[in-house]
């Protein structure tokens, strides 16, 4: 799950990180602003939209504003507005909040995070003296401009990692020191949160040439969130796409596309495969559909509704190769779907393994208007083949 | 001849008398595993599906000669387990848990490292390995293998059994099928089991299945690129995955243009493996393939 | 260094672990004994001197009380006392405080410890169904009934090895996880707290079936003081021998033994190498004493006084082999020291290595009554000779 | 030839402008070491005793070349150093300073052993080590060594001092002396150095000197009874030293009636060691078996 700024800034202030002062607006209040702007030296401050995506400052998501009054008008600005990224799509996400900071003068701008290297299996961090930027592109343009420590899990970070680090990025005298207090605190806000990604970026060195948090992201492991129960409970769901998130809520692994064909599937990669698979036959998946391994009827049901929830989906196919989930049982739930919603898009659906045929037969024996398969290629072809028909006989 | 199991391996189940331990040790007893007890601790000198329950793997290690264990215990306990089969002298240890964090994964696979190189863990989050006719350890429907030619190794689970079928249904068969789980931390990866696969006598061909995110199939390509004695075919499945979104297995994701389905193909391809692009032509590619070569065989 | 019961209890009971209720008295204070005796089922109160041994029960030092007026009673008998075990010496350790608490019915009693294997350089955890006695007396007669879980640095102790423990020693039901609960929170004391040795025995199974802490050790690092200073402060010097104190408050390592000829050598090995070389030469040696690598005048001096203050030295012998110690340093130091203090105990001075030439000229010509002797063992021999002949003269 | 380290080694200094590190490395100089460079974090850069100082460890590698190093690092930062030198690829670690945590160095242990299992570890809490008249890595006063034809391997320090004396004063000389350290928890032990000087053509005889506590000496006991190719001879002081009592060295204590010198004597003599009971008779008990053996050799 992703964190707000305000959120990632809490959270390595928890282990002791300085994070500027700031003040959170959850609406356009003169009198908030009144009471807790913190003071600026420079007279200006930074009103940041509290979305899940970067490039906040480009899609006009930052605003620096130069008193209390702008500040107010800024928030009313963005507050209650849908912020449209490079990396949001078209839809955007809805700004419920600002963030606003003393804005500081920046001399230099470094980027640090912390993640885990999946080749090495290890914990690394990952510095450069060029942040403020995508990180991808730094890499891409200047690699030797990008410092790696691999952390063994026994002893954590070491400060002479630390240290090779803060010298790698070209830092002196005292901000040496206080580089190896922030990464040290920073690698153990990574272990004990259970994160899968800590970027500070920018990491500042302001003027006086002290070391400020500028910007931080946090993402935190899915599979952690029964032992981070403070933060998975802050989670914004706001900022989830509405079907993915209610596919959480049902168990279901749902994520949504841009295509004309929906697919449920039993499994992450047969569900990857089908979307291939869809593509292959010259149609697009309108999205990946995980019923995941201790599927129900009921979850079938639930499926089938959020697939047509989406306007764009003019073909259906359900393709479940029978394991531990029993194709009777998704003949079941699809038969449950039928009556519960009108089943009104073509679909096509292929069973295979574990009471394949008995499944088939139950569909067959429904009297619904269901396309049956048994070949993986052929059911793709089909669904592509009736969306395009359907799509033709609208016109 | 078959890679890490087969029918004389005695195997335990770790979280045997809960749901999914009971199920799918059920299972494994039809199927003709030498399943020849389990572990729940505080159930030790019980006995359920009419075999022993112990309090620790130490004692089952002991008692029965156990040297596989399959794990269903849940992710917050199943870290533990790992290191507990291990401890115990387990060799091939497969975790068939979902959900375990990355961090506790990290820790696991340092202590293998350090106090127990010499055991094969599989996954977490994998649906196991088989050797038809021998030995199930996971969660995987039985019925569609058959004994074979093809070594099968991959990150999905479903999607294997859909490679598993193509093969059945060519008449080729299986040797030994691994799931090596879709997490980014994990066990055995695609180069052990192709190093497995390349000694063992029976295993003709290697099949690959591999996914989007990491750099796994990359790296076996570059191992298969400096020599691999057997054909391999292989499917990338996520080739319409959308970049920064996870695609269900935690490992599945496209991070900073890295992990793409065309670079991981490319790289594969690059190195003389056969690929796929439709995961409905598995099958059929293998069996062509093997019959080229044996055609070539016959004509040297 | 050691911590007193009552220390160790709290130090466990930072981590989480339940320690019996208690009451510390530092004197026999009815008020103090009837405003906070914490309450005990069994009607039983255990008054417990706080002294750095083990044995006290034998000794006299632990009573079993049945009322508040006989817990003030016992405190009275014990505070202001020395308490002489099997592990003391003669001269006994001063009682300053007693710990109250209620007694428990105990059913059985077991060991449970952790410490470092310098074999294995690992941490281990010990356990032992044959609790409440010498750990080294069940090692020597049941070493079958001894279990040991070697914890690797990297997880720390694993559940299933406390699991693994908990069923060798017998436990069953609710006693396995809360031996459990128990084990890892031990483990993280020691570690988080630069622990040497913690032991609980008797670790109780009592009346009901709880676990329960009886009595406590805790010996911390003594490398780790700068790091744990807050247990450090807590030090309890009036256990430690008076001698060996004042040794470590001028940087000198002293301990002090039961012979008659005093010795003052500079590095730890070489001091036990001529403990034994007195020995050989049919002598006892008075003291263990290395002055350590970085030696003053100043040192050399304090280092005469503490073996002078032993009214059982009967001949001294100076052994030193001068590395980074330079030899005319140690020579200044013994004038210094003769200047200060009445030398009049006779004295075979062994210099050599760095400067030895210029130490043994300093000497020679100050004129004091040294006796310089050149070889390793004849400097033994002498000053056992000098040490009998003196004796001989007293008589 | 030697052990570890000669007049070709070039070493570091980490701690180097500190005043342990300046009074040592101007020692090491005068006895000849190539000491090549130096570390203080934040003073790279500048130069010390006409040698350049460098931020890290790392740094000083690529620019000198060095394989070895000597720590004088304050104790709580002096794991974090050894770690250091480890990983800059430094081969040979001498840890000279005293009073690390042992929770420090149980860590410091493990993370060698996986990640740099080539490196040598000699301390903390040593003396260093020195092969005469080439390199002097310690704090040893150089002057009382002579290149020769034994090799020293203590937990002591100036007890080491006393058995180069004596060698020095019996004509014999030294090859490498290794001052493995006091602490419980530490690098190269008695085994490692005895294989290395079984290995080394100019090291005809060791000489081992233990202490009381651990089992550092019985387990050499039994490595040397194992079948061993050179003469040893040993010292074990302490043997007037009452139980449970720290003798200086933090490794230095009988605890549980084991680690006494009796039994360690036993163990030794038992193995075929040559054990005197006085320190005093070190370099002639040595000289007798070295005349014994050559009388031995020439004789048959």
């Amino acid at each position: 799950m992703n964190l707000h700024e305000y959120q990632a800034k809490s959270l390595l202030s928890e282990v002791g990180i300085d994070v500027p002062p700031n003040l959170l607006l959850k609406q356009a209040s003169a009198k908030q602003v009144a009471t807790a702007l913190p003071s600026s030296e420079t007279g200006r401050w930074v009103v940041k939209a509290q979305v899940h995506s970067g490039a906040r400052g480009k899609a006009g998501g930052v605003r620096l504003v130069a008193s209390g009054d702008e500040v107010v008008e800024a928030a009313d600005a963005l507050i209650g507005t849908r912020l449209v990224t490079g990396q949001t799509g078209p839809a955007g996400l809805p700004v419920d909040a600002v963030l606003v900071e003393p804005a500081a003068k920046i001399e230099h701008e470094y980027y640090l995070a912390v993640t885990v290297d999946r080749a090495l299996q290890r914990v690394v961090m990952i510095g450069s003296p060029q942040g403020g930027m995508d990180i991808e592109a730094v890499a891409a343009s200047h690699p030797e401009a990008i410092f790696r420590a691999v952390v063994n899990p026994t002893v954590g970070l070491a400060a002479y990692q630390a240290r090779d680090l803060a010298f790698a990025l070209g830092l002196e005298g005292p901000q040496v020191k206080a580089f190896v207090g922030l990464a040290l605190k920073l690698y153990r806000a990574f272990v004990e949160r259970d994160a899968a990604l800590i970027e500070i970026n920018p990491l500042a060195r302001v003027e006086g040439g002290d070391l400020a948090v500028v910007d931080a992201k946090v993402s935190l492991d899915d599979n952690a969130g029964y032992r981070q129960a403070d933060w998975w409970q802050q989670r914004d769901v706001a900022q989830e796409d509405p079907a993915e998130r209610k596919a959480i809520d049902h168990g279901l692994n749902y994520v949504s596309l841009d295509g004309n064909i929906a697919c449920m599937v039993n499994g992450a990669g047969l569900a990857m495969a089908t979307m291939d698979l869809i593509q292959h036959a010259g149609g697009m998946p309108a999205n990946f559909l995980d019923v995941g391994g201790g599927t129900s009827a009921a979850k079938v049901t639930e499926a089938f509704k959020l697939i047509l929830e989406n306007p764009r989906v003019e073909a259906i196919l359900v393709n479940i190769f029978g394991g531990i989930v029993r194709c009777d049982l998704i003949a079941e739930g699809i038969l449950e779907a039928a009556r519960e919603v009108a089943l009104d898009v073509p679909t096509v659906v292929r069973l295979a393994g574990t009471n394949a045929e008995q499944g088939r037969r139950m569909l067959a024996e429904s009297g619904l208007a269901l396309t049956a398969e048994d070949d993986l290629a052929a059911a793709a072809g089909r669904a592509v083949e009736l969306a395009n028909k359907s799509r033709e006989a609208a016109r | 001849m078959s890679i890490l199991v087969d029918e004389s391996t005695r195997v335990i189940c770790q979280g045997f008398t809960g749901k999914q331990g009971t199920f799918h040790s059920e299972q494994a007893l039809a199927y003709g595993t030498r399943l020849v007890g389990g572990v729940t601790p505080g159930k030790g000198g019980q006995t359920h599906l009419g075999l022993p329950v112990f309090d620790t793997v130490a004692d089952a290690v002991r008692e029965t000669g156990a040297t596989a264990s399959m794990i269903y215990v849940p992710a917050p306990f199943a870290a533990d387990s790992i290191l507990e089969a291990a401890a115990a002298g387990i060799e091939v240890i497969a975790c068939i848990t979902e959900g375990i964090p990355v961090i506790d994964m990290l820790k696991v696979k340092a202590v293998l490292a350090q106090d127990y190189p010499d055991a094969c863990l599989i996954g977490p989050n994998c649906p196991g390995l088989i050797t038809p006719d021998g030995c199930k350890i996971g969660i995987m429907p039985g019925a569609i293998h058959q004994k074979g030619r093809v070594g099968i190794v991959s990150r999905s689970g479903t999607l294997t059994y859909e490679a598993v079928a193509q093969t059945t249904a060519a008449g080729l068969g299986q040797s030994t099928c691994v799931g090596i789980g879709g997490d980014p931390v994990g066990g055995l990866d695609f180069i052990d089991c192709l190093s497995r696969f390349a000694d063992d006598p029976q295993t003709e061909l290697v099949l690959m299945v591999g996914e989007i995110g990491g750099g796994a199939e990359e790296a076996a390509a570059e191992f298969i690129r400096q020599g691999y004695p057997k054909p391999v075919v292989a499917y990338i499945a996520g080739a319409t995955a959308p970049a920064g979104k996870r695609m269900g297995h935690a490992g599945a994701v496209i991070a900073g243009g890295k992990g793409t389905a065309a670079a991981k193909c490319e790289a594969l391809r690059a190195a003389g493996v056969h690929v796929v692009g439709s995961p409905a032509e598995l099958g059929v590619t293998a069996a062509r393939v093997l019959e080229n070569r044996s055609e070539g065989m016959s004509a040297s």
